[in-house]
This record gives structure tokens, sequence and C-alpha cells, in this order.
């Protein structure tokens, strides 16, 4: 049993570029089975947290747990091991590859083809790895774009290729994913069908995400953490946080987009 | 309808397996009959050639292999190497080194040869692995021109035989194939069964979950990391894997010249290498094996070209050089895919033309 | 009736005979002039008649100084080609790799264009030959003079860090006593970055220096001998001090330090050993007739040493077929060679013997003297080993009229 | 002490040499992200052409402006010609283009010049200068050597730093579409580049050439050296290429002196993988720095 | 000002727009709507002349542009800010900023509008000389738009610029857009994936779909047409 508290701890983080403090004293604490949002002004340093958790960076200072255990040293390689997924601002995927080839890439943690196996084409390992591939179907299947497997990524339209992206991370079975800006680009329609994915992932999978889109944003999340030049602002419920002057003036401006929600 | 999918997600219903035909199924088995049907055609083409024939059909074999290696980590792993003429040179002392002090029997030696030149290139890929684009060519190629230079170490000299390298005296053909059975025959069948084992090995892994890593990282290295592949492992694996092949080559090498000779580990062995591998079609095992004939031969065609022609001698000497540079330009340029995308070209036009 | 039939290589009217040398590449420079030098003398002898009615096909391949393209280009000669010998292969590293595929396969392998003490080992390999005196017996002649004519000065040697080198140091060594020897710098050939080794050899302050060295490394050693002031006397073995070849590499280094200076005024009073007569004595009868054949048949290659050498190796090669006689075979030659006796264009004989295979006993020391190269005394010969260098008083025969030995 | 002066000076000497030809394969590298391996070629052929004007009786200068001149339009003939097609592949295949390109002008070479070594004049006096009655290994065409490769060297930084013309050039190379929209030639920018790098390459030719001699290979091992001297200065720096080259110079110097001539080879493998495990992308040159 | 007539461009063999009309009045803002796959960026492509059209003619204020290459008509003053941003990481901001004004040979212009650009993104002033690749996504599409801006174009397509961007800073810049217009009388065409959005700025919208133009008209219309919204908009 999963130890009580939350699944991701962030303590006291500070992250800085060359003199130029990204990250200061940031905390915040995902619970499990929650999807927390991350706004805040361009250049906040929204990216540089996850970048942070996945130990793209490394901080100066500050703690990260995951899971109840402290998260040393995280390397980008080893989080899906530890059950953290991850998309890419933009879109970050092999875009030569096919998309089955780019999603299965999401269960080498659990391959077990080593390397005497691969060079004599071990059948057992072969099957194995056909079943992984069978589960990359699945997972392609359930975003209805089973019928793109095929297809190399850079003919793809944007959206279905954020949806590989998707696929990407949810076939490693992670128990936190972390969502860097999965709407833009995406149309109203598709929007709201992403929503309904992020919120069906509830029951096993933790979301952290960061997006500009504000309806996706205040009808999604449980809480939101507020960041501006690298220090918390606000936090609280979308409602809370919506309410915020200090919100109001760093981030949404005058014109809050009226939440037409299609 | 977005109802409908969030409960898609997490749910593992038992896969209904798809049905490939047999061949497709196993990639054991369809490469096992591949690498069957190559041993039968290599044997047939040995003895249907005369000894200098089977001399460079030998010469071939051991090309493709470092092509091959080569073409995976380039192609594959997307890592430039200048420097396989090295690994080639470590694989041929090594053999040289082997057979004139400690007589052991030649296929252990090749094993020997294999296995230690691979540990060199992984100490190797290690280094490369924190190096990028022309940063590790330049690399590379310090180490394709300086490590074969160490044999005029004066330190080592004695052992390595300096400028002049050493002489290699293969064991002879066995006995039972008769008195008169060409030498050269016989280095090709060595030559041609390394080559098929080395094609299977590379075709199995190119397949592999492995080899799918070696793309990733090709195509964006921190998307492979966050899929949780292990970048530098991925990148000293290519380099292990294809500094073997280059060590098996040079044992070839010196089996088959009985030398191993800074003089003949140039950089312009390692270029050659590479061009092979370009040339073929960079990633591309068949496109190796394309590569390193049009490699082999080339020279010899173009200095029987050149003979006939009856030249001046300072345009004699120089022609296949000339023709050397201007295969390489025209095919690189006209052939975007190497050979390799050629012939798959051909067979798609030539299949179509059937079906019409 | 002829010899052919069952002998590669020879038919009634023909003989075919192959060589490997650098024609392209870092070594190719002189050297590649030696296989169409050869070509042409081989082109004179067949336009006057051949050699007991078989003319002469005469086919070199460029192996870049590669021993892998050596060993290929070989094995294409006599597998593929079926030479009746192979001729005048050039270069230590190279061709030490097929002597043991020659000798198997039987196949003459004669006047191997390096001064290895390698080639002349009859026992394990009767079928190759040396031509030119060894790097040994050449630098014992060169150590003789240096202790008679400039006992008691300081020495040093500026080599070439292979068995060229190395060879040419153990002959100096037999005669200068060690501790007159101030400094020993080797290079590597193919760095042309010398100024470390030539400023130790200035700083050993040595009145002469010792260049076993290749023509470019001897203008090399001198370029930078100018830049530090230093002017020692200077020896060199034949190899590296060709005067064409070396002052036309000073030429224009010349014109800089001062407009009157000719590249050859470099290297006046340059010491060096010749076996061969030298290029601008166009009294002698060897020059005269090489001269000529270069003026018709090659006339855009420079007349250097590399020319003469190899026409000499040609006429000696010629010689030998000649006295084989019309019923041609591989042991019949070697048996004209074995018997001894062969004289040309050397100023000394050869050691060829049922017990030796090396080439020329040793040679003479000559001067550059207003560009010229001059012989000094009488010719000296020597052995490889302890022997003692002593003078050779025979005189040289002369050329024959047409080019082609009597019968 | 005199022992050290001498390898220091002949060291900065080789040194310099070694950063010309690093110049300007810096230059193609910055302009077209190419590693140009037919440089040695090119210059090679620039450097005969001016070989056979001083052989017919012109002057140093003369024979330099020829190379300069040949080398402009080389390079960009080069550009338009071989490279054009090739310079939106893979990196590889230009890598073997330049290559062949490389064989075919040793060929060509060798066709026209023969393979003898030619003799190519210096243009200043060879005689080391005379400091308190010591002759030093080093001399006014040593000093000369430093000098213009300073001076090219401030040159391309000024270009590529200050003017709007280096600004067109990095972008064409780091970004041809995105060049294109914002009104750059972009195919101009790559022949100029060209040319340019050949005007550096010819120049470096005509300073190496009295110390090597001029003939269809006499540059390959100068080429090596000067592109382990580039990616050691790290490839995007010219001042790097030239810190680079002194520096390999230097080193190499001491370890022939001091360790002998038999070691250098493999020392400047040694000092690139030094330098490399230090800072993976040269010297001067700027590591990758952020990644997602 | 715009004038495209039966456009056909393709990728190889997908024929990514089949024989599109526009036409777009200069001073006006022109949304481009669709769903994913439409075809919207690859119109964009074929008007600044990074893809050249299969058929059709395309003209800008009466002449034929239809074969012009991309540096040309950039001088002939259209400006695109393509998907994805585009900058140029390798340099520095100031210097990214500098190109879009260069191929005017105008160095006070340079100066000046250097200066706007930082008043108008604040951001870019404060990492001036930093290389562009340490900028966050959002940074990257300011510089993205001001050195289009730099270029001081008659026509600017725009590639989807609210990408990524804060919702005050989207504000801003269809403001400071709005403004230009004003001033200059800059003419916009504009694609957007968010309709609402776009439809509120624009005065008219064209609605692609497969390719095809499905839909042309006043863009409060267009908002308020829910037939049109329903069939090409929501997918
Ligand atoms: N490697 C780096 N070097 C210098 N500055 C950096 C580096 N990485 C990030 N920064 C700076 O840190 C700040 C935060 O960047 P980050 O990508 O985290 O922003 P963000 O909140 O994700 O913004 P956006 O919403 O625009 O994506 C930015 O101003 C960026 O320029
Ligand atoms: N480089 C390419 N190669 C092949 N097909 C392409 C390429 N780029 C686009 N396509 C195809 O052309 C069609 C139109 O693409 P386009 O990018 O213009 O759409 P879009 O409307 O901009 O979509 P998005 O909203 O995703 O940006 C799509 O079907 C796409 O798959
Ligand atoms: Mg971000
Ligand atoms: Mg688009």
């Amino acid at each position: 049993m999963p130890p009580d508290g939350p699944l991701l701890r962030v303590e006291g983080l500070c992250v800085s570029f060359g003199g130029l403090q990204v990250l200061n004293d940031v905390s915040l604490d995902v619970p499990r089975g929650g999807v927390v949002g991350v706004i805040g002004p361009n250049g906040a340093g929204k990216t540089t947290l996850f970048n942070a958790v996945c130990g793209f960076v490394r901080p100066e200072s500050g703690s990260l747990s995951f899971n109840g255990a402290p998260l040393r040293r995280p390397h980008p390689h080893r989080l899906t091991r530890h059950g953290i997924a991850r998309t890419l601002q933009g879109l970050g995927l092999f875009s030569r590859l096919t998309v089955l080839e780019n999603v299965l890439a999401g269960t080498t943690h659990r391959s077990r083809t080593g390397v005497v196996g691969a060079l004599l084409a071990s059948p057992w390992a072969q099957r194995h790895e056909r079943r992984l591939a069978e589960q990359a179907r699945e997972v392609l299947a359930a975003l209805e774009i089973e019928d793109e497997a095929d297809r190399v990524c850079a003919s793809l339209p944007y959206g279905t290729r954020k949806r590989v992206a998707l696929a990407r991370a949810l076939v490693s079975r992670p128990r936190l994913l972390l969502l860097d800006e999965p709407a833009a680009g995406l149309s109203e329609t598709e929007t709201a069908e992403l929503a309904g994915i992020v919120r069906g992932l509830r029951e096993n999978t933790t979301v952290m995400l960061v997006e500009h889109h504000m309806d996706f944003v205040m009808n999604l999340c449980d809480e939101l953490v507020v960041l501006d030049f690298g220090e918390v602002i606000a936090r609280g419920t979308p409602a809370q946080v919506r309410a915020d002057p200090a919100v109001q003036r760093a981030y949404l401006g005058e014109a809050v987009p009226g939440g037409a929600d299609a | 309808m977005t109802e409908t999918k969030e409960s898609k997600v997490h749910r593992a219903p038992a896969p209904a397996t798809r049905e490939l035909p047999w061949w497709r199924q196993s990639t054991l088995l369809g490469h096992t009959v591949v690498a069957v049907l190559g041993l039968l055609a290599l044997y047939l083409l040995s003895i249907s050639l005369d000894p200098f024939g089977d001399l460079q059909l030998a010469q071939i074999c051991y090309t493709t292999i470092a092509t091959a290696g080569l073409t995976v980590l380039s192609g594959l792993s997307g890592q430039i190497s200048l420097g396989h003429g090295a690994f080639v040179a470590v694989g041929a002392y090594t053999t040289a080194l082997l057979l004139e002090h400690q007589q052991w029997p030649l296929a252990l030696v090749l094993v020997a040869a294999t296995v230690l030149t691979a540990a060199l290139g992984a100490l190797v890929g290690v280094a490369a692995a924190r190096l990028r684009g022309p940063y590790l060519a330049g690399a590379t190629l310090a180490l394709a021109v300086g490590l074969p230079s160490l044999a005029d170490y004066h330190g080592l000299r004695d052992l390595l035989g300096g400028a002049n390298g050493l002489i290699v005296t293969p064991p002879p053909p066995p006995l039972s194939l008769g008195e008169a059975f060409p030498l050269e025959r016989w280095h090709a069948w060595i030559g041609g069964l390394c080559l098929v084992v080395v094609l299977f090995l590379l075709a199995n892994l190119v397949r592999s979950p492995l080899g799918r890593n070696m793309r990733l990282v090709r195509e964006d290295e921190d998307a492979a990391a966050l899929s949780g592949v292990h970048v530098a492992r991925t990148q000293v694996l290519a380099f292990w894997v294809s500094a073997g092949c280059a060590g098996l080559a040079g044992a070839l090498f010196a089996v088959v010249n009985n030398l191993a000779s800074p003089g003949a580990f140039t950089l312009a062995l390692s270029l050659s290498l590479l061009t092979a591998a370009v040339l073929g079609g960079l990633g591309s095992l068949a496109g190796a094996v394309y590569g390193s004939v049009l490699v082999t031969l080339l020279p010899t065609w173009s200095n029987n070209l050149a003979q006939s022609a009856q030249l001046p001698e300072e345009i004699y000497a120089n022609v296949p050089l000339v023709l050397y540079g201007i295969v390489l330009i025209l095919v690189i340029t006209l052939f975007p895919g190497g050979i390799q995308s050629g012939v798959r070209w051909a067979g798609r036009t030539l299949r179509a033309r059937l079906r019409r | 009736g002829g010899g052919g039939g069952s002998t590669p290589g020879v038919t009634d009217n023909s003989v075919t005979i192959g060589s490997t040398l650098p024609l392209t590449g870092t070594a190719a420079p002189g050297y590649s002039e030696q296989g169409p030098a050869a070509k042409a003398f081989f082109d004179y002898v067949n336009a006057n008649g051949g050699i007991n009615g078989r003319q002469i096909s005469y086919k070199y391949l460029d192996d870049g100084y590669n021993p892998a393209q050596t060993v290929t280009l070989t094995k294409q000669l006599v597998l593929q080609d079926n030479v009746f010998a192979i001729l005048g292969a050039l270069g230590t590293p190279t061709h030490t790799k097929v002597v043991d595929f020659l000798n198997s396969s039987r196949v003459p392998d004669l006047f191997v264009a390096s001064g290895c003490t390698c080639w002349d080992n009859p026992k394990d390999h009767p079928y190759t030959y040396g031509w030119q005196p060894d790097y040994t017996v050449e630098g014992k002649i060169l150590g003789d003079y240096v202790k008679k004519n400039l006992a008691g000065k300081k020495v040093a040697y500026f080599y070439q860090d292979d068995d060229f080198g190395r060879d040419g140091m153990k002959g100096l060594d037999k005669f200068i006593d060690p501790n007159q020897v101030v400094s020993r710098q080797p290079y590597q050939p193919g760095n042309t970055d010398v100024a470390a080794q030539v400023s130790a050899i200035a700083r050993s302050q040595a009145d002469v220096v010792v260049l076993e060295t290749i023509p470019a490394y001897t203008a090399l050693f001198k370029l930078t001998a100018l830049r530090l002031g230093y002017k020692p006397t200077l020896l060199a073995s034949s190899v590296g001090a060709d005067p064409i070849t070396v002052s036309g590499l000073l030429e224009n280094f010349a014109k800089q330090s001062g407009a009157s200076v000719k590249g050859s005024d470099l290297i006046e009073g340059l010491v060096t050993s010749a076996y061969l007569p030298a290029l601008d004595d166009t009294a002698n009868s060897w020059t005269a007739l090489f001269r000529k054949i270069h003026d018709q048949y090659i006339p855009n290659i420079p007349f250097d040493g590399n020319v003469y050498y190899a026409m000499s190796y040609a006429y000696t090669f010629v010689q030998a077929l000649q006295a084989a006689g019309r019923n041609l075979t591989r042991q019949g030659l070697l048996d004209v060679l074995n018997k001894g006796g062969l004289r040309g264009p050397g100023l000394v004989p050869f050691r060829y013997g049922p017990d030796s295979h090396a080439g020329f006993t040793g040679g003479q020391i000559a001067i550059v003297q207003g560009g010229r190269q001059t012989g000094q005394g009488t010719p000296l010969t020597t052995d490889d080993g302890d022997g003692p260098v002593v003078p050779f008083t025979e005189a040289q025969p002369t050329a024959p009229a047409n080019g082609i030995p009597a019968p | 002490m005199g022992r050290f002066l001498d390898l220091t000076l002949a060291g900065l000497t080789s040194g310099a040499v070694y950063a010309a030809v690093a110049l300007a394969l810096v230059l193609i590298w910055r302009s077209t992200r190419i590693v140009n391996f037919a440089q040695g070629g090119m210059l090679m052929v620039t450097t005969f052409l001016a070989y056979t004007v001083v052989s017919h009786g012109g002057s140093y200068w003369l024979a330099l402006a020829v190379a300069v001149l040949s080398g402009l339009v080389l390079g960009a003939v080069v550009e338009r010609l071989l490279v054009r097609p090739v310079e939106k592949r893979a990196p590889l295949d230009a890598v073997v283009v330049t290559f062949g390109l490389l064989v075919l002008l040793q060929g060509l070479a060798g066709m026209i010049f023969g393979g003898t070594p030619r003799s190519y004049p210096p243009g200043f006096g060879i005689t080391g200068f005379r400091v308190a009655g010591h002759q030093l290994l080093f001399s006014p065409n040593d000093l000369w050597v430093i000098l213009v490769v300073l001076g090219v060297m401030a040159a391309l930084a000024v270009v590529f730093r200050r003017t709007s013309l280096g600004l067109r050039m990095r972008s064409a190379a780091f970004a041809p579409e995105v060049a294109r929209l914002l009104g750059v030639r972009v195919g101009r920018m790559l022949t100029v580049g060209w040319a340019l790098a050949a005007v550096v390459g010819a120049i470096a030719g005509v300073l190496i050439a009295p110390s090597t001699f001029v003939s269809p290979t006499a540059f390959d091992a100068t080429l090596v050296f000067g592109f382990t001297a580039a990616v050691i200065g790290g490839l995007d720096s010219p001042p790097g290429a030239v810190v680079g080259g002194l520096a390999l110079g230097v080193v190499l110097s001491y370890v022939s002196g001091y360790l002998g001539p038999d070691i250098v080879t493999f020392a400047t493998l040694v000092v690139l993988i030094f330098v490399l495990m230090v800072r993976p992308s040269g010297l001067f040159g700027t590591s990758a720095g952020r990644r997602v | 000002m715009l004038e495209v007539s039966e456009l056909v461009a393709a990728y190889g063999p997908v024929r990514a727009l089949d024989g599109v009309d526009l036409s777009v009045e200069r001073g006006s803002i022109t949304a481009v709507l669709g769903v994913n796959g439409a075809g919207k960026t690859t119109l964009l492509r074929a008007i600044s002349g990074l893809l050249p059209p299969k058929a059709g003619a395309i003209r800008l204020g009466g002449r034929d542009i239809t074969r012009e290459q991309p540096e040309d008509l950039v001088r002939l003053g259209i400006a695109h800010v393509p998907e994805g941003r585009g900058v140029i990481v390798e340099l520095t901001v100031e210097e990214n900023l500098r190109l879009g004004g260069l191929w005017r040979r105008d160095r006070a212009w340079l100066r000046t509008g250097l200066a706007r650009m930082f008043e108008l993104f604040p951001p870019l002033a404060q990492r001036r000389h930093q290389r562009a690749e340490t900028l966050s996504g959002g940074e990257r599409q300011m510089l993205a738009i001001g050195r289009a801006l730099m270029s001081r174009p008659e026509l600017l397509l725009l590639d989807e610029p609210s990408l990524g961007l804060a919702p005050r800073t989207a504000a801003q810049i269809v403001a400071t857009l709005r403004t230009l217009r004003e001033d200059t009388g800059l003419t916009l065409l504009l694609v957007e994936q968010n309709a609402a959005t776009a439809l509120s700025v624009a005065d008219r919208a064209v609605v692609l779909n497969l390719g095809r133009k499905v839909a042309d008209d006043d863009a409060a219309r267009l908002a308020a047409d829910d037939r049109v919204r329903r069939a090409y908009l929501e997918g």
C-alpha cells in the first residue's frame, strides 16, 4: 500500500541560470488522484519546474519527494521506472518514426530484451515485445488514433501528433503524469476531448499540468498554483485563484475570456 | 463520446494477436532462413571464382562487416565515426600478436580480437556519449590518425613492429580440403561465414527494442530519455557493437592480407568505410553490402580501365583517384538515400510494372 | 623452340613482368617516377628488337605505399596477370608483406627498391633479391669518411625513425666513436614540423650532421638550420642527397634569402655516398645512354636520381634476361644472378651469389661542388656486418652502344 | 631554458599554420554547418596556382593575390555545383561529397602538376631574429604568418559579430527556411560563405607552403592538425580557432621536443580528448544550453 | 490587396490545398479557421512562397507573386510568423530581432524598431543578449512576432500567434496589432485554432476543410452561424 500524503512534494525549490533566478523557493504538493494546474505568465518558470522534477535542470536548493520517498538527483531516463511520465511543451515526438514506434518508446522501461536477446532475436523476448505492442495499440485505440499506427509522425496533423505524444506518456502507465501545455494548438472540441481523457485518468494517475488555456484549466483542475517570476503568488481552487487580484494583474489581464464551454 | 474514452485507457483486455505469416512471426526464423541462403550463395560464388576473385570476395566480406557495424552506429544511433579504421587496426594487431605469440586456433583468435576491440569501442563510446556532431567527428578523426600511430611509439615498437608492422602467418587450409586447395578460397569461406553471422546478429539487433532505442536517441535525445531510454548507455552500446564488428573485420583483414601495419590503417581507410556506408545507404545492412562491393572493386576496375587506355604516366596514375572522387560525388548527389534507395525504387517500379 | 609453354608470363615473343610502387599519395613524390622510367627503358629495348626475340611487357601498379594494397596488387599480378617476375617493387613496409607469398609461389622477386637488409635472405627467400646498397652499407661508408676526414669533430645524426634511418645509424656507429656523437634526433615522415629536432641538434653544437633522410627532410633540415643560423658540415645517405631534387626544393628559399643564390648553393659541400654515376656527368656513357632514353620517352619527368635508378635496375634485369637465354625459365634467370659477375651502371659490383642476395656492395664518396655531385677517390665496398671498408679499383664497364647488353 | 624558448617559438610558428587552416574550417562550419574535408584539396589547388605564378617569375604578392582570387572563385563554384545538392541532406552526405572532392582534386592536381613536391617561397626572410647575440628560432616570415593569422581572425570576428553580412550568413546556416522568410538570400549566403572560406584557405595555403612544400598531398597532415585545432577551439569561434591552433602547436612542440616525435600524433588525440572531456564543445564553443 | 485564386498545393501525393480562393482587403484582419489538418498552415506557406503551389495564382496589390521566392516576397511587404515560431535558437534575442529588419538596410529603423519591440515585449528586453534557445515557449512566440514586426510589413501572416501565450500577453498582442492596423494600415491574415478568439478579433473569416474553402463571411456573422461552427470548427 502506498503511504499517505501527497504523491509529489516539492519543497523550497530554487533554480537559477547564470544569475537569473528562475524558481525561487517554490513549494507545492500534488495530492494523489488530483489534477493540479500550474499557471503563470510566460517565462514564470513553469516548464523549469517540470524540468527540475525530471532532472533536466539541477536545482540549487530544495527537495523533491515522490510517493513518500525522497527523489534525489532524478534522471530523465529513470522517470518512467518511478512511474512518472511527461509530455513536452511543443511536441517532442520522433518525427521520422511511425506512430506505433513512438508509442512503443514509452514501454522501454518494461522491455525485457537484453543485448544477447536482441542479437539472437530470442523468441521469448520477442513474445514479450509483441505483448507490449498490443498494449501500445490499445492506448492508440483508446485515443482513437489506432488507424494512424503505421504512419510517419511528420505527416500527421498537429492534433493527432499531440495525441501520439499523450499516448506515449500513457503507455508507460504512469502514476504521475506531467503535461506541459497539452491543449496548445488544439481546437476547442479537441481541447474538450482532452479534458475528458485527463479526467478519466484520475483513478490511476495523478496529473500535474501547465496550460494557458483558461477554460481548460479552470474546468479540469482541482487545484491551481500560480507562478510569477519564479515565485508562487497564489494557490487554491480555480475559483479562488480566478478571483485573486494579484493573479488578474499578473496573468489573466483585463480580458478574461468568457467561459464559452463547448 | 468522451465518456467511453475515459474508461478505455487503463483497461487491458486480452489482446487478439494479429495473425502474421509464419516467417514474419519470428524474426529468428526469418533471419535464419535468409542467413542459410546467403551462406549457400557465397559458397557457390566462391567456387566459381579464380583465386584472385576469391581474394576480392574475402576483402569484400571483411569490408562489409566493418561497414555494417558503422552503418548501425551512424545510421541507427546517429553518431558519426570517422575513426573506425582505428578499430580495424586494433583487431588486426590483436590477431597478429595472438597468432604469432600464442598460436591460438584461428576461430578463438577471431573471437578474441572482436571482444577486445568491442571493449575498446565501449570505452571510446563512453567518451563519445558526451560529444555531439562535429566534435564527435573531430574526436574520432583524431582517433583514426592517433591510435595506429602508437605502433610506431618507441616503447611499443618491439611488440608492434613499428612503421613496418607485423607479418601475419595464418594457419593453412585444413589438409582435408586437398593439397592444392587455394588459400584465397579458404579465406573467402572464413570471411563469408563471419559476414553472414555478423549480418544475422545485426539484423536481429536492428529489429529489436535496442535497435529502436538507438533510433529514438538519434531522433531526439531528450524525448528518448523521457521515454525511459538510457541515452548514454544506448550510445555506448552502439559503439560497442560497431567497434566489435570493426575488430572482427580487422582480424579478417590481418588473416586475408597477412599483415598488420600502420600504413594500412590510414585516415583514408576510415573515410572509405564511412563512404561505403553512406554510398550504400546509411542505416541499411543491404546498403552496407552494396557500398562495400563498390568501394572494394572500384579501385581495381578503374585501375584496369586506366591500364587499358594507354595514358601518359601522370594521367594514368591519377585516373583511379579522379574516378573514385567522381563516383562518390555522383552517387551521393543522384541517390539521396544511397544505392539501397535506388534498389528499393527499382524494385517498386518493377513490381508496379508487373502488376499492370 | 622457345622456353615458353610452362613458364608463366613467358611466350615465344614476350615476357610479362610487374611491379608495385606508390604513384599517388604521400610517398609518391619522386618514387612515382620509377615506374615510367623503367618502362621507358623497356620500351627502348623493345624498339631495338627486344631480348632473345621477346618484347618486355612491364605493368606497374599504384599501391599508394599501403601494404594492404601491395598485397592485393601483387596477388593480382601473380594470380591474374601471370607475371614472370616482380621487378623493382618499392618500399620496405609494403614489400615485406608479399615476400612470403612470392617465394611460396616461386615468383622471382627482383631488385626490390629499398635498402632494407632483409631482402638478403637466400635461405628463406630464395626468389627475392635486393638491388641498392643496403642502408647499413651506406652508413658504414659515410662513417668511414667521418672517421678519416672529420676526426675529433662533434657529430649529430638526424634520421628517419624507421628501418631506413636505424639501419643507416647502425653502419655509422661501426666507425664513428660513440663519444663523438653528441645528438641523435629522429623524425617521423609525414610530419613536416622538425624544428624541435633541428634545434636540439643545433644546441648540441655539432660540427657535422649526418642525415639519414629522404630528400624532403634533407631540405627541411637545411631550412630549419637556416632559421637558427646553424651551418654544420652535412653528410647524407644517397636516398636523400639527390642534388636535383633537394636543390629544387630549396630553390625558392634561396631566391628569398638573396637574389643571386641558387637552390643548389644551399647544399654546397653536402657529402654523400653514390653507387651510380652522377646525373650531370655527361662524359659517363651510362648517363648519356639514360639521358637519351629519358629525352626520347619521358621528357616531362625531370631527369633525376629516381629515373636513373629505375633505368639502372631495368638494365640489370635486361642483362640477366639476355644471359638466361632463349629458353627462359624462372630458375634459369635466378641461376644467372647467382652465378654473379653482372656489371652495369653501378660504380661497385653486386654481391649476388648462391649465399647472398644483397645488391650493390658499397659506393663512392661524392661532394656537391658548384651544384654538381663530384666523386672523390675510388669507390669503396664493404658488407653489412663488421667487415672493413676497402677500395674497389676495377673500372666501370662502358654502356653498350645501343643500350642492349651483348648476349 | 634556451631549449624551452626554442620549442615555444617553434610551436607558435607551426600553431599559427594550424590556426590558419582552422579558421577556414570554422568559417565553413559557421556559414554552412558542413565540415569541409576538401579544404586541404582546395587550398592545395590555389597554392599550386600561386606556385605557377611564382615559377613564371611573378612576385610573392602577385601569387598571393592570385591564390586569393582563385580561392574566391573555386569556393563559389564548389558550393554552387557540388555542395548545393546535398546542402539540405543528412550531414554525412556532405562529408562524403567533400571527401570525394578531396580525392578528385588530388587526382586532378596529380594529373596537371605531377607528384613532385615544389618549393614555395616565404614572404619574408627565414633567418631567425637575433636577440642579445642569440639567433632565435623565429624569423621575420614566422612573424608575418602569425600577424596574418591574427589579422584574418580579427576580420572574421568582426564580420560575424558586427556586420549584417555575418548575421545573415549565420542565420542562413542555422535555419535556412526561417532565414528566407526574413529576406535573407540563403543561396547567396552559402556561396559567399564557401567563397570566403576558400579565400581564408588560400591564404593559409600560401602561408603553409614554404614549410610543407607544394604537392597534391602536401597538406593532408596539416588539415588533420587544423581540424583538431578548430575542434579544440570550438568550431563556432574564430578566436577559438586561433587559440586552439597556437595551443596545439605549442603543446605538440613540447611533446616532440621532450618526449619524442614518435608520440606527437598520439598526443594530438590525447590533447583533443582531454579538452573535449572537460569542455564538450571546445574551449570557446557555446555548449548546448537549454534542451526542453 | 491579396488575391488568391484556385490555389492548389501538395506535399508529394497529399493535396493539402485543393482550389482555394481568397481575397483580403488592405487594412483588414482576416481569420483562417479550420480543424487540424484543414490546410491553414499550408495556405500561409504558399502565400509566403515557402511551398510553391501546384496550380492557381496569388496576387499582391495586383501583381502576380505566385512564383516569387520568400526572400523577395519579404521585400514586397509580406511577413510570415511560421507555425512553431521559427526563432533561430542559436542566435541571441537581439540578433533575431535585427534579422527581421535587416533587408531594409535602414539603420535608424533598426535602432528605433528594436526599442519598440523591447517596449512591446518587456521579457525580451531583459534577455536581449541571451541565446534564443534559453527562452520559454511563450517568450519565443513573442520573439517571433516581434521579429516579423521588425520588417514593417504591409501584410502579416500569423500562424497561431496565441499559441502558448498567457492570456494577458495574448490580449496585449491583439491590442497591439489592432493599433498597428489603425496607424499603418497593416493587413493581417490570421490562422487560429481558437475560433472564438479569432472571430472576436477579425473582420472577416474563412473556414477551410480538407483543403477547400467551405465558408467565407463577415466574422460576426460567422460567429453566429451555428451550422458552420458545428460542421467545420468542432471536428
Ligand atoms: N537554460 C537556461 N538559460 C537561461 N535562461 C533560462 C534557461 N532555461 C530557462 N530560462 C529562463 O527561465 C525563465 C523560465 O522559463 P520557463 O521555460 O520555465 O518558462 P515557462 O513558465 O514555462 O514559460 P512559458 O509559459 O512561456 O512556456 C524564462 O525566462 C527563460 O528565459
Ligand atoms: N511536410 C508534410 N508532408 C506531408 N504531408 C503534410 C506535411 N505537412 C502537412 N501535411 C498534410 O497536409 C494537410 C494540411 O496540413 P496543414 O499543416 O496545412 O494543416 P493545418 O490546418 O495548419 O492544421 P493544424 O491546425 O494542425 O496546424 C494535413 O493533412 C497534413 O497531414
Ligand atoms: Mg513553458
Ligand atoms: Mg497549422
